[in-house]
């Protein structure tokens, strides 16, 4: 079962969780980013394009699906307005195998950071606020994929 | 045809979207976004650099020499910055 | 904030993510290990040592806190009597980098696999019930971390 | 002291764990293994093998060559299998 959802509502990890998986599958690995109060950050604010976002989640889920043996894939990722704690991406991968269903979590958000269509912008607590430039650790993460 | 904008794109083209009817000899996305960056101030101040521009056409990720044709969209934004 | 714990009792993924984090980190990656029913098996039983699995899933999150910066990490091993299904091994690692909870969730896991006391023994629908094996596989996983 | 047995060393010894005075020349672990095999039949089934043994002393594993000394307890067991 392949889910996936760009959501501004928050994500509730229990409820995705019980969602994704009813307890039969051999092994699940999650991954689940938060927004960080790094530097005096208030908000993040994450602007997304409906279609190729979304697009962009559903191609990585099936390339995930393809290279892994997979039971079952859930990514949610938040876009809109966020506080520091507050989760922007759930990754639940499930696998009859450990080492798929943690590679297969690994793949996907490393991927999440440089292949959706998602801009990030940063407003801090002194006033200022900044669209975030493209970083190139997360070029070089995903790159690793090849 | 529709120009959708995102990011600081979008913040300084002062709108999300705009409908405009394409002039003669803009052919191309990279010729929309020359004449984006003459049209007006804020087409300017957005479109004065094309290197840090990226477009997508009709959902799929395009480069500057992709030919507008009829499609309904026209997205401009910067570089993602992931999630 | 590190818990370690060998309990007989369901492991409660949800109620230990709750207890494992509170929201603040930038990162949690985890691993669910389940019961799986291949082959006809009704029961798994995993027989341990109280002082010696338990001073080794402390020293295996010790050995993961000295090599990653974790801000938190709970290691919760089922032993005793499992149905298919059921939820075995529960792994959470929080950082505020994602590279490094994830490292460390994958390193824990395998780790897990050779280094804790424990010894399971299968039981299958047609009556046969055997002690496992060391599994090579296992030992090849965990070599990678030197 | 204490013998403590896990899996199917118990299993074939058909008790959980045993109060032993060590008999006169048994002093490493490796020595006690090849006393319980020798000294009935249970034991003879659970350590025929010897290179499937392991053991713990006072929590710490150890191989046939340690001095069991003063310990409280050693635990004899088959190869761990993992979680």
């Amino acid at each position: 079962m392949i889910r996936v959802a760009v959501q501004s509502a928050a994500i509730d990890v229990a409820a995705a969780l019980a969602a994704h998986d009813a307890g039969g599958h051999g092994a699940s690995a999650s991954f689940i980013g938060r927004v960080r109060g790094d530097g005096g950050l208030v908000e993040l604010f994450l602007d997304h394009h409906p279609v190729l976002t979304a697009n962009g989640l559903e191609d990585l889920a099936a390339q995930a699906g393809a290279r892994w043996r997979l039971e079952a894939l859930t990514l949610i990722h938040r876009v809109g307005a966020m506080a520091p704690g507050d989760t922007i991406v759930l990754v639940l991968a499930s696998s009859a195998h450990r080492a798929e269903a943690l590679a297969a979590c690994e793949f996907l958000i490393d991927r999440l950071k440089t292949d959706v269509m998602l801009w990030k912008r940063e407003s801090f607590a002194d006033g200022r606020s900044a669209w975030v430039e493209q970083r190139e650790t997360d070029h070089d993460r995903a790159g690793r994929w090849g | 045809m529709r120009i959708a904008y995102f990011a600081w794109v979008r913040e300084r083209m002062g709108v999300a979207e705009e409908m405009v009817a394409l002039p003669e000899g803009i052919a191309t996305v990279g010729d929309l976004v020359g004449w984006l960056a003459a049209r007006d101030a804020r087409g300017a101040g957005a479109f004065a650099e094309p290197h840090r521009i990226r477009a997508a056409l009709g959902g799929a990720m395009v480069g500057p020499e992709a030919l507008i044709g009829d499609a309904d969209e026209v997205a401009l934004f910067p570089p993602v910055t992931g999630g």
